[in-house]
């Protein structure tokens, strides 16, 4: 079991930080997800793994999980969600505002002449535009 | 008066001109001329004490754990160059009054002029190192202002950075070296580190701290290599060049050289050091200002040569060069100060000071010509005038002075320099004031108010009397010199005078004079060899060194920082891991102590979804529904995982997250595209891989290093388990732990979640009143639409789930004291209650339904949580306190009430409100313009469209 | 019980939430309530400085649990001091921020600006580990908020990045949380203290790992290379009244490293051997160098600024790294120094953004802007602190920090690297500052009339006599700061001597370990045997604490 | 007077009822507290949530209803059978699935729902959606040689009783 | 008995939610993939059900509750994007 | 045979009905090959498959300690979702996967809901790329 978690936690690690190290604003908040998703079975597993002994008090049950790492992996699942809403937010705007969902600045500035002009990078720039001002 | 006054008056009349400006111009001059005039007459109470071989000292502490303190003292030294300061300055005062033009701002510039003259007074006057590098650096700083004065000027600006930089090198150095100094002496106070020549010299750190020290000299007083900054300072104002950079903070770098020679001279470094140095800039100067065609260019460069003269002198280490050295010092003062005013007065009145379109104008200033020849002269050492005696002195010194075993070396070279000294001094005279009138002077010139020729006259004055009669000058000069040998040395015989006889000194005079003339004679051939030779020009070498400094600063930080956050990440993963793996491996590993517990075919299984989840997700990223629902896979494995992990609170919280965190994506993703492109080449992406598995690994093998060692000491959390109950009135430990133990953390963590919400609603807000608002309004969807929005079966069920889901939400958030459940998963459920409502029977419908606007909601429950916390206060207890009792209401059972509660409901109001404010602004974002409000749930309702009998509307 | 300590972390988030449940949209009561609260703020730090002043340590047991088990607030000297910091730079910052009209270009400026103080209030004060995770992130997520107020493009990409990197900042945090957890069994800093100096000397590796992983959270937030990336950006981005409230937050990295690396995981132990000497003062020391060759670099003035907010927590750091009284004292002077200095820089800079219409802050030659030679004087000041020139503040902190490195190993490299750098960011803010005030000059000369000010062709005229005069507040709240600074040079002996005691405090951690491990709690009364023989729910035993009886005797015995 | 002052407090009786087995079952137990309890949050909730119950839906007849629920029940089970037949012994050649339409007489959006809630959770059938006006609802047919067939039955076993319980 | 019959279903259950996540995988249509976690949360809450037979405990119950009723509001969800795009309108 | 042996039977055997059919449901999920029959496995074996063992849940805890029915809350949202859950999913295959011609007219009406968009809406065909998991 332990080595089934710990390799879960590595893997859900080594998913999440591959997707941070993406372009696009939405596979790098995936990733961030991912990533906390790993460190909160982390925070938990720091108190180590014990099955079917919850830690509600209960008439003649003796030995309990430690409860401690729980509160803390809660706090921090909340933290996270409160992250993610405005990691999420930013992003959306982000994209908005520059039409450009990438993470990076691009060299030679966010309104490189060169890149609304289509190409590769640009696509989805143009689609929607195509999408919005064909309509206009 | 009090050193601490005569010092300060400076600095406290500087914020007089920038006050009185509106006052006028007269009365700007007028309050920095009797500042300065007070000063001088401070300083001048202590002359008769200082004659008599007095010190005066004034003391104050600043920052005594470090040493650095306001300590003044006054001798010899100091009082020779105060008198230089606020001598010289009351004369430039009035010259600057005349000199500067209407669109000068006046007050701007005596400000800065008196600042300049504090920091000056403080550096001669201070007996603390620390304090003396805190005015030496206000010189740089100063004379930066005061350089860069005309701002409109490239050259004023330039130059004024070229000084700061230069000097500013310099004064660091001098940090270092004054500090080394100050360990060394075991004090930073002057009168202790003068009296430790013996264990200074001795110190290892000896070097450093004299190689330290001497760059600030050598930058600040313009010596070899560091020559060049001064040439390009003359764009400032006439009466700055004369203050500043011919008769004071030239001289700092040489007061200094003068202050510790009692303990830095006399070492081999120092003489080959110092002589050499100074030796080498004397003769350079000289050369190069004897070509120099602005007229201020050339007295600059005089001046360059000049102070490698006395820094010559001073690197001899003899106390005849320090006598020599001490009396040029006051001599080129006079002299010098009193040949810029009248380059200014030439530049003010002929509009040029370019000599090759000067000459002749004896005959229309010839007030200017009589000073500037008499000063000229001097400065060429032409006898029966000051510059004579002294450069007699230095000649002297040279002639018996040996550097690297060569004894003709610096007899030569001295009388080299004083050659070229003498031609350049010729060349002042002759091109300018001698010839022919000329009739295309930029402006016709005439000799000056005496507002302006005043000031110059009467330091030609005393050019001649102290040429003429240097004994009255010789006491002064005794006790001057007394003080830089500082009892190291017996004062060196010597009444000053004209005539010693024929000695070498005199013959290399008349070598000097007599060459000077020949060379002015062969001056225009000269001239021309020397403007076709090939030679560095500084200010080219210095700013090509910035520029190259500035690609490389560039090449650096916007190579680094190219705003690719991509990149930082990986920086920062390997960093991490990188760091993280050396400190395991060199910390000693303990043993494994724990049993596994046995893996189930169903644990086998779960693992396997994870992986495979985990895994594909990575693999179809790119398709962003397929990812999120591969997310709610995770979410839901995990949550099961915590379920079998004894964790039902954590999976509870989970689960709800997890729902809440999908309707939120998807909101988000609408207005993103639906697809990303393939971007990155192959090898990023295994570069990418190769950080992300070693990550993996590392926190893969950190935890089951963890999982498989039992706590090395119990866990504080067998106190919870032991006392959630009693003392916290509740069984289920990790909410206790929640509400109670950790409250404090929760109370974060609401906030935590008000705050996201009220972020997202903001950059909503600013969104929508933004350039996109439009282009959101007329958004049309990027896929195609499927009709029916709101379909029926949808909105019966919700609606007749809402108030079952309400219940639900209750009880999780009464059991949650004593069940897995409690305030936020109780917050989370309803919240998903309502939005379900949004979804099923839109924005508008349910919108029009909700009667608490969120901010309000958040807000509140913020405030419940806290105020349950403040209520314990009432009580004489800390925050967050907790009570509970159980009562009971007959005929039904007892039941718990407890204050935790009131926290849990804080904590429920901040959920909701904060989960509904965000998913209300991203949906306020989605509004389209063709969104128009339906007072209708469903899109279809048949008993609309065609009503059951009876039921008309 | 005193509850002064917890009144700064409890008043703001109170006043932040009134703020949103109540006046929400009527922003002059808004500023009213922020500022009137920011006052009582400093009333309550400059008390508790105070009371700490002399030694004492105070302790706050949050729901009456005795520590380990609750949560604490501790207030020592410099857990007060970094608090009364915040506190005086939030008022010239919210002073700044009503006057420019900065919080009204968005929502929810001040009850971000007060939940932003509860959070840093909260991580100075704490003596949790996790509940400081807790707080930095309440800092943050306010920050996030602060810094994309009012949005636009550029902001929000900036601020996208800037998160990002932080929630990977606060990932390992919990990583490291978890391992220390994992390792220790607590979470408590004072217990930490003691179990770390307990451990067994053949168990290291974990509590090292911790150690490192730690200090790496704290480097991210004290933007120490190569972990100070999102740095220069974001800060350069933020508004200007943000920007400046931001110069406390590297602040409370480095507080989090002089805190942890003095009191759980201190010098000269196998668990931190080589912390400081390989990995810390090496990577301070190019962090200063790196910043300052950034202060040169830089195209636009706000860009130099925040290069030299990376520069300057270098040269923090690298006084924290020599970790000696003297280096610790030495570092607080600076830090409070570079907090201010930073903070006039940033409003500084915003001023010229606000001001010079044509050209904002980019380092080119733009026409005049309208009252500069008060901006250009203040801004001279604040550079000259910046860089550590005298006679400011900046020349003491630095003549403390080299004056501590004397006589360390790495002494030679410390000076070398703290005074070449400082020439780079002379001549850096030199050439800024002349290009931004001067060379407008010389397009006034070519084109006399040319005032920055698109909306009156005539603008010669308000160089010296504006038609519409610019506010004065914002002006009042940068010369507060530059006030501030010369009041830090003129008292740097008594700083010094109390930031000296401070370090000393520090340095002796046994009366804080004390104070907060053997000072009672809470006595447990067995609501359940008081309550009567009726039978309830759970049953009657004692749920646990009879098996868990000696974890609660050892409680006790503490 | 009263009976005003009860339909203030209870605007729909039946889900106060249902809220107060709901709760019951919640906390898994039957004391005179809970039902207590439970009435007082059945009566609090639809209160708070009447904006959302914007019209009155008809009270249901309850012996049908019964009636209803437990012919469903059965169908419930004997569909899951016949599916898991169809499942696992039928070859995806031979099935015959298919789309049926199945024009409305019921007309309450209630009524409605729980008729295509019944075709879902019954043999081999899901539907799938509702005509432009609410006239008829498609449903798809797993295994139906004859779709005529399905929607006769199911006009007949379902629409015709919920047409009873309901309008 | 139960032992055996829990044995048995757990391995079931196991297997329906591997079978699940190969269809997840399989595609084609976002339908099918919607359905499939659909699917995979309705087995989540038989797992847990087993859960608290094999512990012989009811602390499971409130997380059995709430992945039921949960599970088909992210189903919704998706469905509606699918549908509509916007999933509030 | 006492009374626990034979609920204990009971137990047992509802188990393992409930676990055929969960079985089943996925099996089916991944044996039909179009996308509308797979729609019937899971929501009709699944229900009844938790269905099942939350009977065995029930009678467990009868037998063992003093009985709970808050079981049937969980069945009672199951199978009050599962229809709603189904007829999302069915809109979206009819909207993504079929072609108005297979779908038969509406009776009374003109159009099936989900297909009822206006023409210029109807973009069909330029839809996202779906990844294939190997097909
Ligand atoms: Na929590
Ligand atoms: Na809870």
């Amino acid at each position: 079991m332990e080595l089934l978690l710990a390799s879960s936690i590595g893997f859900l690690t080594a998913a999440g930080l591959y997707l941070v190290l993406r372009l696009r604003t939405f596979p790098v908040i995936l990733g961030t997800s991912l990533l906390s998703y790993a460190v909160n079975i982390f925070l938990f597993a720091s108190g180590r793994l014990v099955v079917n002994q919850p830690p509600i008090l209960t008439d003649g049950v003796t030995s309990y999980t430690d409860p401690l790492p729980q509160a803390l992996v809660l706090t921090a699942i909340v933290i996270s969600f409160g992250m993610t809403a405005v990691v999420v937010m930013i992003a959306v705007s982000a994209y908005l505002s520059a039409d450009d969902d990438h993470i990076d600045d691009r060299p030679g500035g966010l309104f490189d002449a060169g890149r609304d002009a289509g190409g590769e990078m640009g696509s989805d720039t143009a689609r929607r535009n195509a999408g919005t001002e064909g309509k206009a | 008066m009090s050193l601490f006054l005569i010092v300060a008056l400076p600095f406290l009349g500087a914020l007089l001109p920038g006050l009185m400006i509106h006052a006028g111009r007269q009365s700007c001059a007028m309050a920095t001329f009797f500042v300065t005039l007070a000063a001088l007459i401070g300083l001048l109470t202590h002359v008769p004490a200082v004659m008599a071989g007095e010190v005066i000292t004034a003391r104050l502490d600043w920052l005594p754990g470090l040493g650095l303190n306001a300590n003044f003292m006054l001798d010899g030294l100091g009082l020779l160059f105060g008198l230089m300061i606020l001598g010289i300055g009351l004369l430039i005062i009035t010259y600057a009054r005349f000199y500067l033009s209407r669109e000068d701002n006046m007050g701007e510039f005596f400000t800065y002029l008196l600042l300049f003259q504090g920091a000056m007074v403080g550096i001669v006057l201070c007996d603390n190192i620390l304090m003396l590098l805190i005015f030496w650096e206000l010189t740089s700083l100063s004379s930066f202002l005061l350089i860069g004065y005309w701002k409109h000027l490239p050259e004023g600006r330039q130059g004024a950075r070229m000084a700061l930089t230069v000097t500013g090198m310099g004064g660091l150095a001098m940090i270092g070296g004054m500090l080394l100094l100050g360990q060394i002496a075991g004090s930073y106070d002057l009168s202790v580190i003068l009296e430790s020549r013996e264990a200074i010299q001795a110190s290892p750190l000896y070097l450093p701290a004299l190689i330290l020290i001497l760059l600030g000299c050598f930058t600040k007083s313009a010596q070899f290599p560091f020559h060049f900054w001064l040439p390009h300072a003359m764009a400032a104002p006439t009466p700055v060049s004369a203050y500043l950079h011919s008769a004071t903070m030239v001289k700092a770098g040489i007061f200094l050289m003068a202050r510790l020679w009692p303990v830095l001279s006399g070492t081999d470094a120092w003489f080959a050091i110092v002589t050499t140095a100074g030796l080498v800039t004397m003769v350079l100067g000289a050369v190069i200002g004897l070509f120099k065609n602005d007229l201020k260019a050339l007295l600059a460069f005089s001046t360059v040569s000049h102070l490698g003269l006395i820094t010559m002198l001073l690197g001899t280490g003899s106390a005849y060069g320090a006598m020599a050295a001490v009396f040029h010092i006051m001599n080129h003062a006079t002299f010098k100060a009193a040949l810029f005013m009248t380059a200014g007065i030439v530049d003010h009145e002929a509009h040029t000071r370019n000599i090759p379109s000067l000459g002749g104008l004896r005959k229309l200033m010839p007030v200017t010509f009589v000073i500037a020849t008499v000063t000229a002269l001097s400065m060429a050492g032409i006898p029966l005038l000051n510059g004579f005696l002294s450069k007699e002195m230095m000649l002297e010194q040279a002639a018996h002075t040996t550097l690297f075993d060569l004894p003709w070396l610096v007899p030569v070279l001295a009388t080299v320099g004083a050659l070229f000294s003498a031609a350049y001094s010729f060349r002042f005279i002759v091109h300018t004031f001698l010839g022919p009138v000329r009739d295309d002077y930029p402006s016709h010139p005439h000799d000056p108010g005496f507002g302006m020729w005043g000031p110059p006259a009467l330091l030609a004055c005393i050019v001649v009397a102290v040429g003429v009669a240097p004994f009255i000058a010789e006491p002064f000069v005794h006790v001057v010199t007394a003080a830089v040998l500082g009892g190291t040395a017996e004062l060196p015989y010597g009444h000053l005078s004209i005539w010693h006889g024929v000695t070498p000194a005199l013959k290399m005079s008349i070598v000097a004079v007599l060459g000077g003339a020949l060379l002015l004679i062969a001056y225009a051939p000269l001239a021309r060899a020397w403007d076709a030779a090939p030679r560095p020009e500084a200010k080219v070498i210095f700013d090509a060194v910035i520029a190259a400094a500035v690609r490389l600063a560039r090449a650096v930080t916007e190579g680094l920082h190219n705003g690719s956050l991509t990149r930082y990440a990986a920086i920062f993963a390997v960093t991490v891991v990188a760091v993280g793996v050396h400190a395991w491996f060199t910390g000693t590993t303990p043993a494994m102590t724990r049993e596994m517990i046995e893996m189930s075919p169903m644990t086998v299984a779960g693992w396997l979804l994870l992986t495979v989840a985990t895994g594909f997700l990575v693999f179809v990223h790119r398709y962003r529904l397929v990812a999120l629902v591969l997310m709610g896979v995770i979410g839901l494995m995990v949550s099961i995982g915590f379920n079998y992990l004894s964790a039902p609170d954590l999976a509870l919280t989970q689960i709800s997250v997890e729902v809440v965190t999908i309707i939120l994506m998807l909101l988000a993703l609408n207005f993103l595209p639906n697809t990303t492109p393939v971007e990155s080449s192959l090898a990023r992406r295994l570069r990418d891989g190769a950080i992300a598995a070693g990550a993996g690994l590392a926190v893969a093998a950190l935890i089951y290093g963890i999982l498989m060692r039992d706590f090395a000491v119990p866990s504080i959390s067998d106190y919870h388990l032991a006392n959630s109950y009693k003392g916290g009135g509740g069984t289920n430990v990790v909410n206790v732990i929640l509400v109670d133990f950790r409250g404090f953390d929760t109370f974060g963590e609401i906030i935590v979640l008000g705050i996201a919400a009220l972020i997202i609603y903001a950059l909503t807000e600013a969104l929508l009143s933004g350039p996109v608002r439009a282009r959101l309004l007329n958004r049309k969807p990027d896929q195609p639409q499927a009709g029916d929005a709101h379909p029926l079966m949808m909105v019966v069920m919700t609606r007749v789930m809402l108030p079952v889901f309400l219940m639900v939400g209750v009880y999780i958030f009464l059991r949650g004291h004593n069940e897995p459940g409690g305030g936020f998963i109780s917050g989370l459920v309803v919240a998903i209650a309502v939005v379900v409502q949004y979804m099923a029977s839109g924005f508008s419908w349910a919108d029009a339904r909700q009667r608490y606007p969120y901010h309000g909601i958040i807000g509140a429950g913020v405030l419940v949580a806290g105020l349950t916390g403040i209520g314990a206060w009432y009580a004489g207890q800390p925050f967050l306190t907790s009570a509970f009792g159980y009562f009971r209401i007959p005929p039904m059972e007892k039941f718990e009430l407890a204050t935790a509660m009131g926290f849990d409901l804080g904590v429920f109001l901040a959920v909701v409100g904060a989960v509904m404010l965000s998913l209300h602004s991203f949906s306020r974002i989605a509004r389209r313009s063709e969104s128009s409000y339906s007072e209708h749930a469903m899109d279809i309702d048949p008993s609309r469209i065609d009503p059951l009998p009876g039921e008309e509307a | 019980m005193t509850h002064w300590i917890v009144a700064p972390i409890v008043l703001p988030a109170m006043l932040a939430a009134l703020i949103v449940l109540a006046v929400r949209h009527h922003i002059l009561l808004q500023r009213v309530f922020s500022l009137a609260g920011s006052v009582a703020l400093l009333g309550l730090t400059a008390g508790l400085a105070w009371r700490a002043s002399d030694g004492t340590i105070t302790l706050y047991q949050l729901g009456d649990w005795a520590a380990p088990f609750g949560i604490v607030l501790v207030a020592d000297r410099l857990s007060t001091l970094m608090a009364l910091l915040t506190a005086v730079l939030a008022i010239p910052v919210l002073l700044y921020a009503i006057g420019s009209g900065w919080d009204n270009r968005g929502r929810h400026f001040h009850a971000l600006f007060q939940f932003q103080l509860m959070g840093i209030m909260g991580a100075f004060l704490t003596g949790d580990a996790f509940n400081l995770f807790v707080f930095f992130e309440v800092l943050l997520i306010a920050s996030y908020g602060l810094m994309l107020h009012s949005g636009g493009t550029e902001r929000l990409r900036a601020g996208l990045q800037y998160m990002i990197y932080n929630l990977l900042g606060s990932t390992l945090f919990l990583f490291a949380l978890g391992t220390i957890y994992a390792e220790t069994g607590t979470l408590n800093m004072a217990d930490l203290a003691q179990r770390v100096a307990g451990a067994a000397a053949d168990e290291t590796a974990g509590l090292r790992v911790a150690a490192v992983l730690l200090l790496l959270v704290f480097a991210i937030k004290a933007a120490l290379l190569p972990l100070h990336f999102w740095l220069p950006s974001s800060y350069a981005m933020a508004p200007g009244p943000v920007a400046a409230l931001f110069a406390v937050m590297t602040k409370i990295g480095a507080y989090g490293i002089i805190r942890f690396y003095t009191l759980v995981f201190p010098p000269g132990t196998a668990v931190t051997e080589g912390l400081f000497d390989t990995w810390l003062l090496p990577a301070a020391l190019a962090s200063l160098a790196l910043g300052m060759a950034g202060v040169l670099a830089a195209r636009s003035l706000d860009r130099t600024v925040a290069f030299a907010v990376v520069g300057s927590m270098g040269m923090l750091l690298t006084s924290v790294a020599v970790f000696t009284p003297e280096g610790i004292a030495a570092a607080l002077y600076y830090a409070i120094h570079s907090t201010l200095a930073t903070a006039a820089l940033f409003l500084l800079v915003d001023v010229v953004r606000e001001r010079r219409k044509s050209r904002g802050v980019d380092l080119e030659a733009a026409p005049l802007i309208p009252g500069g030679a008060l901006v250009a004087g203040l801004f001279f000041a604040a550079a000259i602190a910046m860089t550590g020139l005298p006679p400011l503040s900046g020349f003491v902190g630095k003549l403390l920090i080299l004056d501590a490195a004397s006589g360390t190993p790495l002494m030679w490299w410390v000076w070398a690297v703290v005074l070449g750098s400082s020439l780079v960011a002379v001549v850096g803010f030199a050439r800024a500052g002349s290009t931004v005030f001067w060379k407008g000059h010389e397009i006034e000369a070519a084109h006399p009339g040319s005032v920055d000010d698109p909306e009156d062709s005539q603008g010669a005229r308000e160089l010296h006599d504006p038609v519409e005069p610019e506010p004065a507040l914002p002006m009042v709240a940068i010369g507060l700061l530059i006030a501030l600074l010369v009041g830090v040079t003129l008292a740097a002996g008594p700083v010094n001597r109390y930031l000296a005691a401070t370090a000393a405090q520090l340095f002796d951690p046994a009366p804080y370990v004390a104070t907060v491990l053997d000072t009672p709690g809470k006595q447990i009364v067995d609501h359940h045997a008081t309550d009567g023989a009726e039978d309830h729910g759970a049953g009657d035993d004692n749920h646990g604490s009879d098996t868990h009886g000696t974890a609660a005797g050892s409680k006790e015995s503490h | 007077m009263v009976s005003h002052l009860f339909r203030r407090l209870f605007p729909h009786p039946l889900l106060t009822l249902l809220l107060v087995i709901v709760w019951c079952l919640l906390i898994n137990g039957l004391s005179l507290g809970t039902v207590v309890f439970g009435l007082i949050l059945g009566t609090v909730i639809p209160i708070v949530t009447a904006a959302y119950w914007p019209d009155r839906p008809r009270a249901p007849r309850p012996l049908l209803l019964a009636e209803y629920v437990l012919i469903v029940l059965w169908d419930i089970i004997v569909a899951n059978v016949v599916v898991a037949a169809i499942v696992l012994f039928k070859r995806n050649a031979d099935m015959r699935p298919c789309w049926v339409a199945i024009p409305l007489d019921l007309r309450s959006p209630e009524a409605i729902t729980i008729l295509a809630g019944t075709i879902t959770l019954t043999p081999g059938t899901v539907s799938a959606d509702v005509s432009d006006k609410g006239h008829a609802l498609l449903v798809h047919a797993l295994d139906a040689p004859d779709p005529d067939a399905v929607r006769d039955e199911i006009k007949q076993r379902y629409e015709r009783r919920l047409k009873e319980i309901f309008e | 008995m139960i032992e055996y019959a829990l044995i048995f279903a757990f391995a079931c259950v196991g297997l329906s939610m591997i079978l699940s996540m190969v269809r997840l995988i399989l595609g084609p249509g976002v339908g099918d993939r919607v359905l499939a976690l659909d699917t995979m949360s309705v087995n989540a809450v038989a797992l847990i059900v087993l859960l608290g037979i094999a512990g012989g405990t009811q602390i499971y119950f409130e997380a059995a509750l709430i992945i039921a009723m949960l599970g088909f509001v992210s189903t919704v969800a998706y469905c509606r994007f699918v549908l509509r795009g916007d999933i509030i309108e | 045979m006492t009374l626990e042996t034979v609920i204990e039977g009971l137990v047992a055997l509802t188990i393992v009905i409930g676990a055929i059919f969960t079985l089943v449901g996925s099996y089916g999920l991944v044996k039909l090959d179009t996308p509308m029959p797979r729609l019937h496995a899971p929501t009709k074996a699944g229900t009844l498959g938790v269905g099942a063992m939350l009977i065995a849940s029930i009678l467990f805890h009868f037998a063992t300690d003093g009985g709970s029915l808050h079981e049937l809350l969980i069945m009672a949202f199951l199978f009050v979702t599962a229809p709603i859950s189904a007829h999302f999913v069915a809109k979206v295959h009819i909207h993504r996967e079929h072609t108005a011609q297979e779908l038969p007219d509406p009776p009374l009406d003109n159009v099936w809901a989900t297909r009822d968009v206006a023409p210029d809406e109807d973009m069909a065909g330029d839809q996202v790329p779906e990844p294939s998991g190997g097909r």
